[in-house]
């Protein structure tokens, strides 16, 4: 049976949930609701994720929004001030993995340690354990604004730290945890979890503070086509708005085909808007777009392959005139990254980004067009095979979806998702389904995958297939787009 | 005692989520003749020798990528050599500490804490293989 | 009165030169042409420059071609297997200041200065100092085909030398001598000196080696639209054509602005053809487009502006689809490279000009379509005017250009040039005239000009002078197209 | 003695060929009231020295950028002594050695060869020009 909906959480019952979330740790104390409406009312634009790029939209500029977090709050400090200076106006604030999984005396252990041996031993910011006043030192050492990265455990109680300290967006996408972070929870847990979120900064908007939720989607754990990502983002979009969230940023992972990335830039904003308006959501904002660079992919440990990755998802960002641009660092490979290796990286960035966007570059051909129709073509079907299976409830028809395969991504970590689908990329790079599973992908949409995969099939002398799949996995961290076999 | 096929247990230790290598790795191991018991990603040290102790398993494949194996393990062959497990291969491999640093220092790490063989980012897993069917043999379980 | 004129060097003139530029060095005595042609033509494919160059274009691929050079012929050794390694397959042989000056005592004692210290003391490779032997050694040491780099007096001997000991290009440039290496030669004189190399070229084919020419132009020493450029290349490609040289290789500069860039990178190559057909030269092969970094900006000093430079020309070369691109070094604005900077250099140039291939990218808008108008109408303008000054001998009609400014470029460093041309960028970064000199640009161009210039002048509210062109000249080393008033 | 004009020599020395910097900074020189003699690239050290003397200056301001300025500038301090032209401010910027390096030692090294000042890359010239004017003043010639 499924329980939750749908629906919005009445206050009551928000309210109740709240002692349970604030209760984990005892810097949940430190957050006093009112107080921090006050605070997020008197900080100046700059620091709200929303406004800040409605800002960019509205100058046509592109700027980076990196990941980072470092232990200690000095450290911290000196991070985001060198990020800032580097020219970053968004900053995130991304949280180690003993946090996300509420191991909150491990998290102590590790902060004494990482004091004594001069070396950071937790791989983010601990904002929990740091709590409120502390991070609001973080938040007010510079201009930027800012949003925290987590997973699902600890959401809750970190939007309720992050917010009371000054930072003004966070996801509340719970198909990333699903697939990619959480073992064993149900997306229906998932759902839940994110429903918590969303209703705290719907609260924050019914008192006059905009905060933005970007919107991840399910993460396609290698190469993909993006179809099912850009879905269950949209998904995630209606429960947040349901919520009472009122600004909600596509975040569009980008995956090395140009035309398809530029396609899906484009394409994504356009059909969040249109399922917003058809349920009801019209007075939801979406700011802009932000391009990332999908996490997911093995990364060039060289230096020189390193910033031919940044750039080269700036670039496309940027062509596809993309507000929000996310390179990971040139250190991805390697580890978390050096404060040095942020700046480099954000520099190389933001040059790419200024020089490409002052030259409002008009940038369409027949392939973006094609892609464009297949990734509208294939999001719709998606969603509205979703909207049946729940009978009009998004929510429902989510949970039901994954359990028969609807959605469904390869490589996925929850031991509740099918596995049945498999990508791999065509001769010019373009991600492509080799298994459809039960993906309710139209007919004729299926036989141009075919055709693709075919080509290349005859291209190279050998079966497109799960080893394939894992060739075209490495293939951007050896400097190419399409795998070869390895050795 | 010889086997025709020996048992491996994989997965990623601690809460790291790095599915994928595991994944991969488990896939390429089962293809080259074992007989893997794949835990997947967020495995507690516990659950890894629960399931080696149930399968009688001869070696253990550990991935870690996110940085904090150091904390994860320790303890861990200790704990291994209570249960009865001392002697089964102790593999761990990913990317085992968090920022830039050089992984002559992650052999001597985790080496120390009992690992028979530590790998670097991106191993070549059919020479990880080859590492372990000459480890087997040399133990008399190939 | 111009003695020099549009005509073959006869043979006997050629080989009565040649003993001259033979007894500068007594390294000169190394070459014997029999014995060249023979070990030229045992030589694989892969070491001819030609070849390398119509192989890559029937693949539709782009290779680096980059700047290197190193004292030490076992330093040069270990620069050009690492260059090689990293996946270069065209490789150049930059002569230091010294060798392109003919101060070859000078070279002895930096030579023996670089030894002592273990530092270069000279900033290239001092190929006629070492002679056939020791350079044929640096050829053989890898696959790569070789083009050596220098300035006017030594290019004579270099070329000997250089095709000697297995190199298969060489620019017989008389342009770039006289605007920016060569302070008081004449343009007559330059281009004297370039029918030399052009004729021993031309003797070799004859005997059935092909050796490549690239074609530089008049490098805008500044920021200033490329049309002089382009049509000082043509010339020298009628030139050197004329002398026998039959194959060509146009070397487009890309400063930045990317529908002209891809303008100038697909228009160039056509126009050279159109005029080389118009003389007779039908023969003459054209293998590809180089597209290289202007090598005259200032560039980054810091490590992420200098990728981001690098890789935004190697999109900008791979979007146009040249066959051949030249980035600069990351160290460019720093010094002499290191070997470490050549490798992570063209690491990242690879990785992009790998990705972006693959995909055949069909990239056109009206931008580019309206860049290639003005500059194909520039050009020809620009030509017929040298045509007509020379009565129809393109040689008379050039020297006569530079005297009357029909062909004219700002900053030259020779002062026989009129100097009363000046660029800046309009508002997206394009480049274009402000002061016009005596260039014969039709006039409904110069109001095309003249319109984004004005508009630029608005939005800024201060005059288009010297003093935004010295503002835009510094732009991109400080990450941007567009120069800002500098504190 | 005081002079409302000061002159000043500007060029490349040596066969190096960049002449952009010198030519900005020559133009730079006269918008601040200088009498500049700006002899361009490729200047040899006896042309700077010549000038100077018929030009009665008080101050050269050099540059090189092509890395081997340490060569051309050998002796080049003893030469204008020699001249009569000790007392002449001797300036050097540019990019002063090949490949990477400190800038600090290109300081230490062209003092030492008998430059008042050195400037790193890029430098700014109209912080240039203000030293230039304290110096001249310093010695009453402003
Ligand atoms: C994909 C990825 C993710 C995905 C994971 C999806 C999933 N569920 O699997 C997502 C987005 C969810 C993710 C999340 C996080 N990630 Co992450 N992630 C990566 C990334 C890009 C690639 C990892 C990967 O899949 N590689 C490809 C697979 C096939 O290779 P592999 O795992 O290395 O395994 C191969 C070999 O190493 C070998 N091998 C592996 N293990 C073993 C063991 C043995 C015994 C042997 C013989 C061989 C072997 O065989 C495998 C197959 O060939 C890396 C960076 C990189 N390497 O490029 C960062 C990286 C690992 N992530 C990192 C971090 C910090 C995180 C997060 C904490 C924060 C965040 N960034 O969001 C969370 C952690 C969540 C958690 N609790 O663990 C850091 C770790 C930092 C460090 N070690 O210093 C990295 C290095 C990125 C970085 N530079 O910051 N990540
Ligand atoms: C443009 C350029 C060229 C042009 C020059 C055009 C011309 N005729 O002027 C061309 C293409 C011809 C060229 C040729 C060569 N170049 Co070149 N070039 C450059 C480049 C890209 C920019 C130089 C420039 O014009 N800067 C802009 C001007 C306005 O700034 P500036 O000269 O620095 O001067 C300013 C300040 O420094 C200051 N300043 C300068 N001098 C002084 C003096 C005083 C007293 C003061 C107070 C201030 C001051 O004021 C100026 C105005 O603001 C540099 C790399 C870089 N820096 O980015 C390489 C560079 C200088 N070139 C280099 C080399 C090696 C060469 C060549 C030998 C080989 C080659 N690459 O082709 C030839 C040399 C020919 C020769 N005989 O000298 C190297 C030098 C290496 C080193 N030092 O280790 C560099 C650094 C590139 C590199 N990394 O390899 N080059």
């Amino acid at each position: 049976m499924i329980k939750v909906k749908q629906k919005k959480m009445d206050e009551e019952q928000f309210f109740e949930r709240r002692k349970a979330v604030l209760s984990l740790w005892h810097t949940g104390k430190e957050v006093d609701l009112e107080e921090a409406v006050a605070y997020q009312k008197s900080m100046p634009e700059n620091k709200n994720f929303c406004k800040v790029i409605q800002k960019l939209k509205k100058e046509g500029k592109s700027v980076v929004f990196p990941r980072a977090g470092t232990p200690l709050v000095e450290d911290e400090i000196e991070l985001v001030r060198a990020l800032y200076d580097a020219g970053v106006p968004l900053l995130p604030c991304t949280t180690d993995s003993y946090t996300r999984h509420l191991q909150f005396e491990k998290v102590e252990q590790a902060l004494e340690e990482s004091i004594k041996s001069g070396r950071p031993k937790l791989n983010g910011f601990p904002i929990i354990n740091h709590g409120v006043k502390n991070t609001r030192r973080v938040v007010e050492s510079c201009g930027a604004a800012f949003n925290p990265r987590t997973s699902r455990l600890s959401n809750s109680l970190v939007g309720e730290i992050a917010f009371a300290s000054g930072m003004t967006a966070q996801p509340c996408s719970f198909f990333p945890w699903f697939g990619s972070y959480d073992k064993t929870a149900t997306l229906e847990e998932c759902i839940d979890t994110a429903q918590y979120l969303a209703r705290l900064m719907g609260w924050y908007a019914e008192q006059g503070v905009i905060l933005t939720s970007d919107l991840h989607g399910w993460l396609p754990n290698g190469v993909f086509p993006i179809s099912i990502n850009v879905a269950t983002m949209i998904i995630e979009g209606l429960v947040v708005a349901e919520q009472g969230v009122k600004s909600v940023l596509p975040l569009v992972e980008c995956q090395g085909h140009l035309a398809q990335d530029i396609a899906a830039i484009r394409v994504t904003p356009q059909l969040l808007r249109r399922y917003l308006d058809r349920f009801g959501y019209q007075d939801v904002i979406i700011p802009g777009t932000a391009a990332q660079q999908v996490p997911l992919y093995a990364f060039p440990r060289d230096l020189g392959g390193a910033f031919g990755y940044v750039t080269y998802t700036c670039f496309v960002g940027a062509l596809g005139k993309a507000e929000v641009v996310s390179p990971r660092s040139i250190d991805e490979g390697i580890g978390v990254p050096t404060k040095e290796a942020h700046v480099d990286t954000y520099r190389a960035a933001n040059w790419i980004l200024n020089v490409v966007r002052t030259q409002n570059i008009e940038f369409d051909n027949e392939e973006i067009q094609t892609e464009s129709k297949i990734l509208e073509a294939e999001v719709t079907a998606i969603l509205e095979a979703v909207l049946n299976l729940g009978g009009g409830d998004i929510v429902v028809g989510a949970i039901k979806a994954v359990d028969a395969g609807v959605l469904d991504s390869p490589f996925p970590l929850n031991i509740h998702a099918r596995d049945q689908v498999l990508g791999v990329r065509d001769s010019q790079g373009a991600c492509r389904y080799v298994e459809f599973g039960n993906l309710p992908i139209p007919e004729e949409i299926k036989d141009f995958h075919r055709e693709k995969v075919t080509a290349r099939e005859k291209a190279e002398g050998r079966k497109m297939d799960y080893y394939v799949a894992i060739d075209d996995f490495w293939a951007i961290s050896k400097g190419a787009l399409v795998g070869t076999p390895r050795q | 005692m010889k086997k025709d096929k020996p048992t491996v247990i994989t997965g990623t230790i601690g809460v790291d989520a790095h599915v994928i290598g595991t994944k991969v790795l488990s896939r390429a191991l089962r293809d080259a003749g074992f007989n893997v018991v794949e835990l997947g990603a967020l495995t507690p040290p516990e659950e890894f020798i629960k399931a080696a102790q149930e399968t009688d398993a001869d070696a253990m494949l550990i991935s870690s990528l996110y940085g904090m194996a150091e904390l994860d393990v320790r303890g861990f062959k200790e704990k291994c050599i209570e249960a009865g497990l001392g002697d089964v291969l102790l593999y761990i491999g990913g990317i085992l500490g968090v920022s830039r640093h050089d992984f002559e220092e992650d052999v001597v790490k985790f080496k120390a804490l009992g690992f028979d063989r530590v790998y670097p980012p991106e191993a070549d897993i059919n020479a990880a293989i080859e590492d372990l069917r000459a480890d087997l043999r040399a133990r008399s379980k190939l």
